[in-house]
């Protein structure tokens, strides 16, 4: 966290004038969308938790999960991130927490802009934005049957997706053990031998490399 | 002569008549009008009626019986004229009392406000 | 009294054992009003003639194999080069059917999630005996490299009876060929009747099928 | 009696020589075109196979009455439009049963096969089997016309509707053939062929991507062999139906091949030359070019 | 003979006395009025009997010993007698009308004025002095005047003041006109006026005359001096507009008809001008109207013209008459009726007048009593469905007005086009054919908006596709309907509610007994009483009905008197004859069956029905053209009534109304001028127009769909498959005129176009009952086809194809009807494989459309054989390919029909459905029978048929055994038929064997699915928009150019409708100065004519 804060900050600091220094080297000068100018107004108005550059037509920004929607609405509207490329969900057990992901995309501009948000894991829900884009009701479905977060309002968030029927824990949930899982129900064939990689190719398909590994 | 007279009063009587009747906006000027253009009428009728020095006919001394007929004014006109002005004041009491029923209903007088009904 | 309760209670046992007898399928996954739209009969095994018939018989069907054209799974890309000119299957008798009425070869395409297992069940129940399964690639076989997925059935042969397998990740159309004529000699030796035991085994099939299938919203058997 | 059991048996022969007839000539055309193809191809009797395969089958379905006589009226349209054309000219054998009836017979008795698998197809409940019935009754209304308009023009040119009379007429020389003497009537007949066997461009009907074989898609078991049955047969009657409208006829068995050959070969590379069409699209190809040949051939004969 | 005296005395008395009555009792007061409208009724009934029976002759009353104009003189002839006699008894029932009803009450005041106007219109008919009718007329204007102020609504006293301004101005000119012609002649009696020799010479006698012509022509409110008429008509209470039209209007006619001696003919000439101008004008103006009463009061303005034409006609007309009496068109009980009448066109102008008075006083009775205000209709729960009584009563008075048989109008209709045409006044009988056209058209749309049920929307002519949630609304409409405090509407429904009905019913009554008489006058001599037989079935079933016989007796009943009149009938018919006798007959009968099925009561549906069964039997047994046109125009009317029966039919019983009127009325034009010795083109392209449209041909089909589809499931197969074949049959009988070889080549263009269009439009109908009725259209195309072909095969074909629709398209709509019964659903979609739940009726269907599409080995086939053998022969190539693409495209609908009814899915709500009742089975059975029957055995049919076509046609074909053999062709349809057995039962043993073990039968849903399921069978089951690449390809054809052809016609009558309305304006100076134009343009035109 920490970490992202304070390479978010350091691009801050350095970034007005020319920008060459947050170039990558691709011969362009310049970012494609100031992206970083936007941010004091960003975090004035939305309380941004923090913010990165990750590259010049790629930002992240993190804000508070009661803002989120108020932030991307504006985004969409005022900002030109008219697209939402999409979103997912990463289970951070250890913080007790799903972090979301909502990556926009800005077509004038090329620039994709990933709007993070944290929730906590118990009872996890977020406000639903399937009245900004319809296609967003089908990310919220996925998340709702693979890490079981509610999304009130979207349209059949209830309705199973990929999974029919499914009766266990969200799948994509951590604490999920599919391998558990698959043994228990699939009636593994016995017989399975697991080798490693790097030593199975070095014994059977390229003999001769092997000793100069 | 004055035959002629009586009847030219009569036509343009009528024709006034007609004409008020045909341009006044006001009920009660065309009910008037339709005064004029009966009075007209019975007008053209005494004057087609009337035989020139002739008496009333009536038999008294003054005309007897015995080639009466062409002394006499012809009775049978005036009858006609008679009954008709009698009639046609029937009819303008009833026009009159239409036209305030009208005005009591419609609040107006004008002939546009009796245009409810048509086409 | 107890003698009618009696009497109510053999009846209701007579008419369980007719309904037994007659082999009327519960189809309990079906609303009521769903039911009447489905057969309830129970699969049966059949009887093959006997002798010179029956090897004849499995001669002309081990001639004329009509793949069901329905890819499971990523395999059937394979099947494909098939019918290209370079390989050709129709030389051998073999051509692609779009119904699983008139196909006699069900080419499981690869990995089957629990979803497809749904259908595959159906379409195979749909076919009409005999019928023949092959199992295509490695993860029929024990589930290959989705072996440890929460959604990919390791083995196929659990939910529908399978003929031949043709192991790898993919494997080239030169082994589906090996298969196929693998397959015509098992029919020509009358190897092949997965439809009576899937008829005959036809309650532990179904369990295992319902174990993973858990929206259960079709007939027991798809006729 | 002894006439009707000869001519029972005539019946049976000329019936067991069209449809081996018809069955090889399917399996020889798949060869051609998988030739076109560049590959090898089936067996010449792969379609023996097929059917027995098909009536092997243990089990089968049905869905009601209808479906269960569908293939039944099919095959008996096939048998019965076949049995209603003399297929050689002068032969007792196979003059069948030609005296019932003039040409007209025949041509309405192709719709007996048509409506019954029609219905067969419709009580399956699938909705891909009207769907195909839809689009088979539609293209075959369009293809009438041309067909039709040629029909009138060759009876009208000879002033007959009997089929033996039109065979008759047509002998003495490949100049006395229909094809020859009345190229219009010809050219539209022949167009209308292609898509009386639903050959490629207007194959639509039996869409195997879009609508999985169209109406016989629950067909299965001996009701499919039935119907391949009927596929050979059929056609074999409608090129020995067109043989004797514009080609002369046949006087026997080997001249009737070879024309038969060579009149289905036509619609094979026709059909291997061709993308499909639509529906709508081959209804209006057959009610433009071909139709207006066929005016043009009917109005020569009004002239 | 009682002196006329009396008349006026009482009259005057009772008047006069009336306060005094008042004040004793208001009941003796009303007794006392209704007693002397008898009386007045009843004295010309003596004067009648007086001078017909014993011999008197007319007498010329005087008063007080003086000579009028000082004292009155009356005349009592027969003419005023008759007249009296029909003023009078609409008086009497005009009081009885009143005095029933409940609100507004008939005052005193207004029974007085009623009096007084009855003494002026009394006083009008039978004075001979022109003074006196003065007198007379203002005395019944003044009392119409105030009658009008009745119900006291300003409109009303607006309506008076406009009367009164335009009754002033005419009474100006009368009076002028009256002391000019006093001047000239010396004396004000009509009589010595006209022993004089006419009226005066000269351009100021002729003036004179013309000032008094025009009087009353005012009077009778010609076009365009009459909008202060029609607001009266509008304004007034219903029961004064009755007097106002049937009294007051004939009373002022019969004054023009007194006077028509004097005018001479210039004068005669133009008022006969302004007749047929204000007749014409006024239908159109009628059709525009929005008010009821309005509306009949243009009606009563176009009669009226009418009559004055006709009278002014009279000296024209007389010479015709006496010809046409003398001849043998007319009947001799008429000749001698119009020589006791009094003579010359007099009986006419009785007919016209009293049809026109009687009705038309008793349609606006029906106005008043139903609460009719808005011709759109009444509100719902008014409708005059609820009141059969009304309803009929008020159908009988509206066809009565319209001249439909027996009612006198149409046998004025008759003769007065028949003298007009022999006269050689043809446009003058087109624009009075044209006029009662539209004529009709408005008054059976106002019937038909009264009588429509709420849910119909009336402008219903081609299928409707249902919205998918619109039954939430119709619930709510129905449970409105049930709220018992709105049940009882104007309408009354049941008790002596039936009493107010007293009036109108005696007028129709009076209307059926005078059409009765001249029906057995016209007939008479004749044995053709039988062709009154519709009439007294009419009158039997009605009786029935009003004692409450139950529906299912009368269809016994019904059924039982058919087949007796068939018995009776048809043995002694021959040849083509005898085959549509027994398609009328037998026909019909078998097709009764299915009513059996109805529940409840109908009262009204057997009597029409059989009513026009035999009047379709009458067609086979007329020898005259006035039986044939008698029994056609009854056939139309009967039919009409059945139509209108239907839940949404109204529009479509309207069209087919106009249509069929239409073609009637061309028949009549053509009947009438063959009889004057025109048999040339235009006769029998008239005749064979009207014919035409009964068939429903290309162009002229417009009205078929909606009325042979929006009828009663179970009534619709008498239309498709029975009373199609009239216009057929008549074709074949009047075949001697069409046969030339233009119009036969025509005909045959008309046959196969029609039987395409038919197909084509079937085709892409979701409602099964519109498939039917385009499916008949085509199958009527055929038989109009092969009729064309003028030869032996096309007739025998066309006989053929007659019998066995009947057959087929009979037993279809049976079961139809059975299944709609079953299903409560018309549209297709929404069934589907009912085979399961009604195999009886999947099977006649199966073999209807095996025989209808003509695939061998049924009987369909025979008729394509003879059709394209014929068509060939005849050289008619395209014809020939055309009808083939037509089969081919029935094919399709016919696929359609039975694939989406019978197979695919059945549906959850049709999961209980049970096959159709026993009495829409035997039809079925009927039909199956005769069908196989004929396919087995063609010649059973096929020779009779050659027999029957033998008179007109030497043989062609021959038979050989069962093969018949024509020039071109041969088909044994026995051999097919044992053939087709053959190949059908061998693959069928073979399926048996091979297939007999482990087939299973499976559920509906048991289909392949894209490896899925189904989930409802309303989206699984294939059947809307079937054959959408059909549509996509050829759809543009389904243009409904036909449609807005009509359109266009019947719009450019509405359209001069409504350009003529903003002629009156509504302002009454506007209306004066019609009035001046209409007498100054009347005045220089008759100054320039002379």
């Amino acid at each position: 966290m920490n970490s992202i804060s304070a390479a978010a900050s350091a691009g801050t600091g350095s970034g007005s004038g020319t920008g060459t220094e947050t170039g990558t080297g691709t011969g362009l000068s310049g970012e494609r969308f100031p992206v970083r100018e936007r941010f004091p107004v960003w975090k004035d108005k939305f309380s941004l938790v923090s913010s990165m550059i990750q590259r010049q037509d790629l930002a992240f920004v993190q804000v508070p999960m009661q803002t989120t929607v108020a932030f991307i609405t504006h985004l969409r509207d005022l900002e030109g991130y008219a697209h939402l490329v999409f979103f997912t969900a990463i289970d951070y057990i250890e913080d007790g927490i799903f972090r979301l992901t909502y990556m926009l995309h800005n077509y004038r501009r090329h620039h994709d802009l990933g709007v993070q948000v944290d929730i906590p894991r118990e009872d996890a829900g977020m406000e639903s934005i399937h009245h900004l884009w319809p296609h967003g009701a089908t990310y919220q479905r996925e998340l709702k049957e693979m890490y079981g977060i509610d999304f009130p309002g979207s349209p059949g968030v209830d309705e199973s997706f990929v999974l029919e029927g499914w009766h266990d824990i969200p799948p994509m949930r951590r604490e999920f053990d599919t391998k558990e899982y698959s043994e228990k129900t699939y009636y593994p064939r016995p017989g399975r031998v697991t080798y490693d990689p790097t030593e199975y190719m070095k014994e059977k398909l390229y003999p001769s490399e092997a000793e100069t590994w | 002569m004055m035959t002629q007279i009586v009847l030219l009063i009569g036509f343009l009587l009528s024709l006034t008549g007609l004409w008020g009747l045909m341009t006044r906006r006001d009920l009660f000027r065309m009910i008037i009008s339709f005064s004029l253009l009966d009075t007209g009428v019975h007008m053209i009728m005494v004057g087609i009626g009337y035989v020139k020095n002739g008496t009333a006919p009536i038999f008294d001394e003054a005309l007897a019986p015995a080639g009466a007929v062409e002394k006499v004014v012809d009775p049978i006109p005036s009858a006609l004229v008679l009954t008709a002005i009698v009639i046609g004041l029937a009819v303008t009491a009833l026009m009159l009392s239409y036209a305030v029923r009208v005005y009591t209903a419609r609040k107006s007088l004008s002939v546009e406000a009796v245009k409810e009904l048509r086409w | 009294m107890s003698d009618m309760q009696d009497m109510e209670k053999t009846e209701s046992e007579e008419q369980i054992a007719r309904i037994a007898a007659e082999m009327r399928l519960a189809n309990d996954g079906l609303s009521d009003q769903d039911k009447a739209y489905f057969c309830d009969a129970r699969p049966q095994a059949v009887e093959p003639y006997r002798g010179i018939m029956e090897k004849f018989a499995n001669w002309a069907r081990s001639q004329s194999l009509w793949i069901l054209g329905f890819g499971t799974g990523c395999g059937a890309i394979e099947l494909r080069p098939l019918m290209t000119s370079r390989f050709d299957m129709y030389r051998y008798g073999i051509q692609p059917r779009p119904t699983p009425r008139q196909s006699s070869v069900f080419v499981i395409g690869g990995y089957a999630s629990v979803k497809t297992v749904k259908r595959i069940v159906r379409s195979y129940e749909q076919m009409q005996g005999p019928k023949f399964v092959l199992g295509l690639g490695s993860c029929t076989v024990n589930g290959g490299m989705y072996w440890d997925s929460y959604n990919t059935i390791n083995r196929i042969d659990y939910y529908i009876p399978v003929d031949v397998y043709i192991t790898g990740c993919m494997p080239r159309p030169e082994a589906l060929l090996a298969g196929f004529n693998r397959l015509k000699q098992m029919i020509r030796e009358g190897r092949c009747e997965g439809m009576n035991t899937y008829a005959e085994n036809f309650d532990w099939y179904k369990a295992n099928q319902k174990q993973i299938i858990k929206d259960w919203n079709m007939p027991d058997y798809n006729w | 009696m002894n006439a009707i059991l000869t001519k029972a048996l005539y019946t049976l022969i000329s019936l067991f020589v069209i449809t081996n007839y018809g069955l090889l000539l399917g399996g020889t055309m798949a060869r051609v075109r998988a030739k076109v193809q560049g590959r090898i191809g089936q067996p010449v009797w792969q379609p023996y196979l097929d059917i027995l395969k098909n009536n092997f089958k243990r089990t089968g379905i049905y869905h009601g009455v209808m479906f269960y006589l569908g293939p039944v009226f099919r095959l008996a349209g096939g048998l019965g439009t076949y049995l209603f054309i003399p297929a050689v000219y002068g032969s007792a054998v196979f003059s069948n049963f030609s005296f019932s009836g003039d040409l007209l017979l025949v041509m309405y008795f192709i719709f007996f096969g048509q409506l019954g698998m029609a219905l067969g197809a419709g009580q399956s409940g699938h909705p891909y089997s009207p769907l195909g019935v839809s689009r088979g009754l539609a293209q075959m209304t369009a293809f009438e016309v041309p067909f039709a308009l040629a029909v009138i023009a060759v009876a009208s040119q000879h002033q007959t509707l009997s089929i033996t009379e039109l065979v008759a007429a047509q002998q003495g020389g490949i100049l006395n053939w229909v094809a020859f003497t009345n190229p219009l009537a010809m050219i539209a007949g022949m167009i209308s062929f292609l898509g009386m066997t639903m050959g490629n461009p207007f194959s639509v009907v039996i869409a195997p991507q879009e609508i999985p074989i169209g109406p016989p898609t629950e067909m299965q078991s001996s009701f499919l062999g039935m119907l391949q049955t009927n596929r050979a047969i059929f056609q074999g009657a409608k090129l020995v139906l067109f043989m004797n409208l514009f080609f002369g006829g046949a006087t026997n068995i080997v001249s009737m091949v070879v024309k038969t050959f060579l009149i289905y070969l036509y619609t094979v590379v026709v059909g291997a030359s061709f993308p499909r069409f639509r529906t709508d699209q081959s209804i209006r190809f057959f009610l433009g070019v071909p139709t207006l040949i066929g005016i043009a051939a009917v109005v020569i004969q009004m002239l | 003979m009682v002196s006329p005296m009396y008349l006026i005395a009482v009259l005057l008395g009772a008047a006069f006395l009336h306060p005094l009555f008042e004040r004793a009792g208001r009941s003796l007061a009303k007794s006392v009025v209704l007693l002397v409208l008898v009386f007045i009724a009843v004295l010309p009934v003596s004067w009648l009997a007086d001078l017909t029976w014993r011999g008197m002759v007319p007498v010329v009353f005087q008063t007080a010993g003086f000579q009028a104009p000082v004292s009155i003189s009356l005349r009592v002839g027969v003419e005023e007698a008759v007249f009296l006699i029909m003023i009078n008894a609409a008086a009497l029932f005009g009081g009885i009308y009143l005095m029933l009803r409940k609100s507004p009450k008939w005052e005193g005041k207004v029974q007085v004025l009623f009096l007084t106007m009855l003494l002026g219109v009394n006083g009008l008919v039978l004075t001979r002095d022109l003074f006196n009718m003065f007198v007379f007329l203002e005395i019944s204007s003044i009392s119409l005047y105030a009658l009008l102020a009745f119900t006291r609504s300003s409109d009303a006293y607006e309506a008076g003041f406009k009367y009164m301004v335009a009754g002033g101005i005419a009474s100006a000119l009368f009076l002028i006109g009256v002391i000019y012609l006093y001047r000239f002649t010396g004396t004000l009696n009509l009589d010595v006026m006209i022993a004089a020799g006419g009226g005066p010479g000269g351009k100021a006698g002729l003036t004179a005359l013309f000032l008094l012509a025009a009087a009353v022509l005012i009077e009778l409110k010609p076009f365009p001096a009459n909008g202060w008429g029609a607001d009266a008509y509008q304004a007034a209470d219903p029961g004064i507009s009755a007097m106002l039209s049937a009294v007051s209007a004939t009373g002022i006619f019969f004054v023009f008809y007194k006077i028509t001696p004097l005018l001479g003919a210039e004068i005669l000439r133009m008022a006969a001008i302004s007749g047929g101008i204000t007749f014409a004008f006024s239908q159109l103006l009628a059709m525009k109207q929005v008010s009821v009463r309005r509306m009949l009061g243009y009606s009563s303005i176009g009669q009226i013209g009418l009559l004055t034409a006709v009278a002014a006609l009279a000296p024209m007309l007389t010479p015709a008459f006496s010809q046409a009496a003398g001849g043998s068109s007319l009947p001799g009980g008429l000749v001698a009726g119009s020589g006791f009448l009094g003579g010359g066109v007099f009986p006419l102008l009785v007919l016209l007048a009293g049809n026109h008075l009687f009705s038309k006083a008793g349609l606006f009775w029906m106005s008043g009593i139903t609460g009719s205000v808005d011709t759109g209709g009444l509100p719902e729960r008014a409708s005059l469905r609820r009141s059969p009584a009304a309803a009929g009563l008020q159908g009988l008075l509206t066809a009565a007005l319209a001249g439909f048989p027996p009612f006198p109008a149409f046998w004025a209709k008759w003769l007065l086009i028949m003298m007009l045409v022999s006269t050689g006044s043809y446009f003058l009988s087109a624009v009075i054919l044209l006029g009662s056209l539209i004529e009709a058209w408005y008054l059976f749309r106002w019937f038909l908006n009264c009588v429509k049920k709420p849910q119909d929307s009336g402008n219903v002519h081609d299928e409707e596709i249902p919205d998918d949630f619109a039954a939430m609304e119709m619930d709510q409409e129905m449970s409105q309907e049930l709220r018992p405090d709105l049940k009882s509407g104007g309408v009354p429904v049941s008790g002596w509610g039936f009493i107010t009905l007293f009036a109108p019913l005696m007028h129709g009554l009076i209307l059926a007994a005078a059409g009765t008489v001249l029906a057995f006058m016209f007939f008479a001599g004749t044995p053709g009483f039988a062709l009154l037989l519709p009439l007294a079935a009419l009158a039997l079933f009605t009786l029935l009905d009003s004692v409450r016989v139950p529906f299912k007796l009368q269809v016994f009943l019904g059924i039982a008197v058919t087949a007796a009149y068939g018995l009776m009938l048809l043995p002694g018919l021959v040849g083509i004859r005898l085959v549509f006798g027994l398609i009328f007959i037998a026909g019909s009968a078998v097709q009764m069956v299915p009513l059996v099925n109805r529940k409840g009561r109908h009262p009204g549906l057997m009597g029409m029905l059989t009513a026009l069964v035999f009047s379709l039997g009458n067609l086979l047994f007329f020898r005259t053209s006035l039986e044939f046109f008698f029994s056609w125009e009854l056939m139309t009317v009967t039919s009409f009534f059945l139509v209108s029966r239907g839940n949404k039919a109204s529009g479509a019983a309207l069209r087919y109304l106009v249509f069929s009127l239409g073609g009637a009325f061309m028949i009549l034009a053509g009947l009438a001028l063959s009889s004057s010795g025109m048999n040339g083109g235009i006769t029998a392209v008239l005749m064979g127009l009207g014919f035409l449209v009964k068939m429903g041909a290309l162009g002229l089909h417009i009205w078929l769909p909606g009325s042979y589809a929006e009828t009663d499931d179970d009534l619709s197969t008498f239309f498709s498959s029975v009373l199609s074949k009239a216009g057929l049959f008549m074709l074949f009988m009047t075949a001697g005129l069409l046969a030339q070889a233009s119009f036969a080549s025509v005909l045959g263009w008309i046959g196969v176009l029609t039987a395409f269009a038919g197909a084509f439009l079937a085709l892409f109908k979701e409602d099964i009952k519109y498939t039917l009725a385009y499916s008949s259209m085509g199958q009527v195309g055929y038989m109009l086809l092969s009729f064309a072909l003028m030869s032996q095969l096309g007739w025998m074909n066309s006989l053929y194809l007659a019998v066995t629709h009947l057959l087929f398209k009979g037993m279809m709509f049976a079961a139809i009807a059975g299944v709609i019964y079953r299903t409560k659903t018309r549209m297709m979609y929404q069934m589907g494989g009912l085979i399961s739940r009604m195999p009886i009726s999947f099977f006649t269907v199966l073999i209807g459309i095996i025989a209808l599409s003509g695939v061998p080995p049924l009987v369909g086939f025979g008729a394509k054989w003879m059709l394209y053998t014929a068509l060939i022969e005849k050289g008619w190539y395209l014809q020939a390919g055309i009808a083939m693409f037509a089969s081919g495209v029935a094919f399709l609908y016919l696929f359609r029909l039975i694939h989406v009814i019978f197979l695919g899915q059945l549906k959850d709500e049709h999961r209980e459905v049970k096959e159709a009742p026993l009495w829409f089975l035997v039809p079925q059975f009927v039909g199956i029978i005769g069908i196989m029957l004929f396919s087995m055995f063609p010649d059973i049919i096929l020779k009779p048929l050659q027999t029957a076509v033998a008179p007109f046609f030497s043989g062609d074909i021959f038979w050989e055994g069962y093969t018949v053999i024509s020039t071109l062709g041969y088909w044994n349809g026995n051999v097919v038929m044992y053939v087709t057995m053959g190949v059908f039962l061998v693959p069928l043993a073979w399926l048996l064997t091979v297939q007999r073990r482990h087939t299973q039968k499976v559920g509906q849903f048991n289909i392949v699915y894209a490896a899925e399921r189904p989930y409802r069978p309303e989206t699984t089951h294939f059947g809307y928009n079937f054959f959408s690449p059909y549509r996509k390809a050829l759809g543009f054809l389904l243009q409904p150019a036909a449609a807005r052809f009509w359109y266009w016609v019947g719009s450019i009558a509405e359209v001069a409708g409504a350009s003529i309305r903003k002629l009156y304006s509504g302002n009454v100076q506007t209306y004066s100065l019609w009035i001046v134009l209409y007498v100054s343009i009347f005045l220089l035109l008759l100054q320039g004519g002379v």
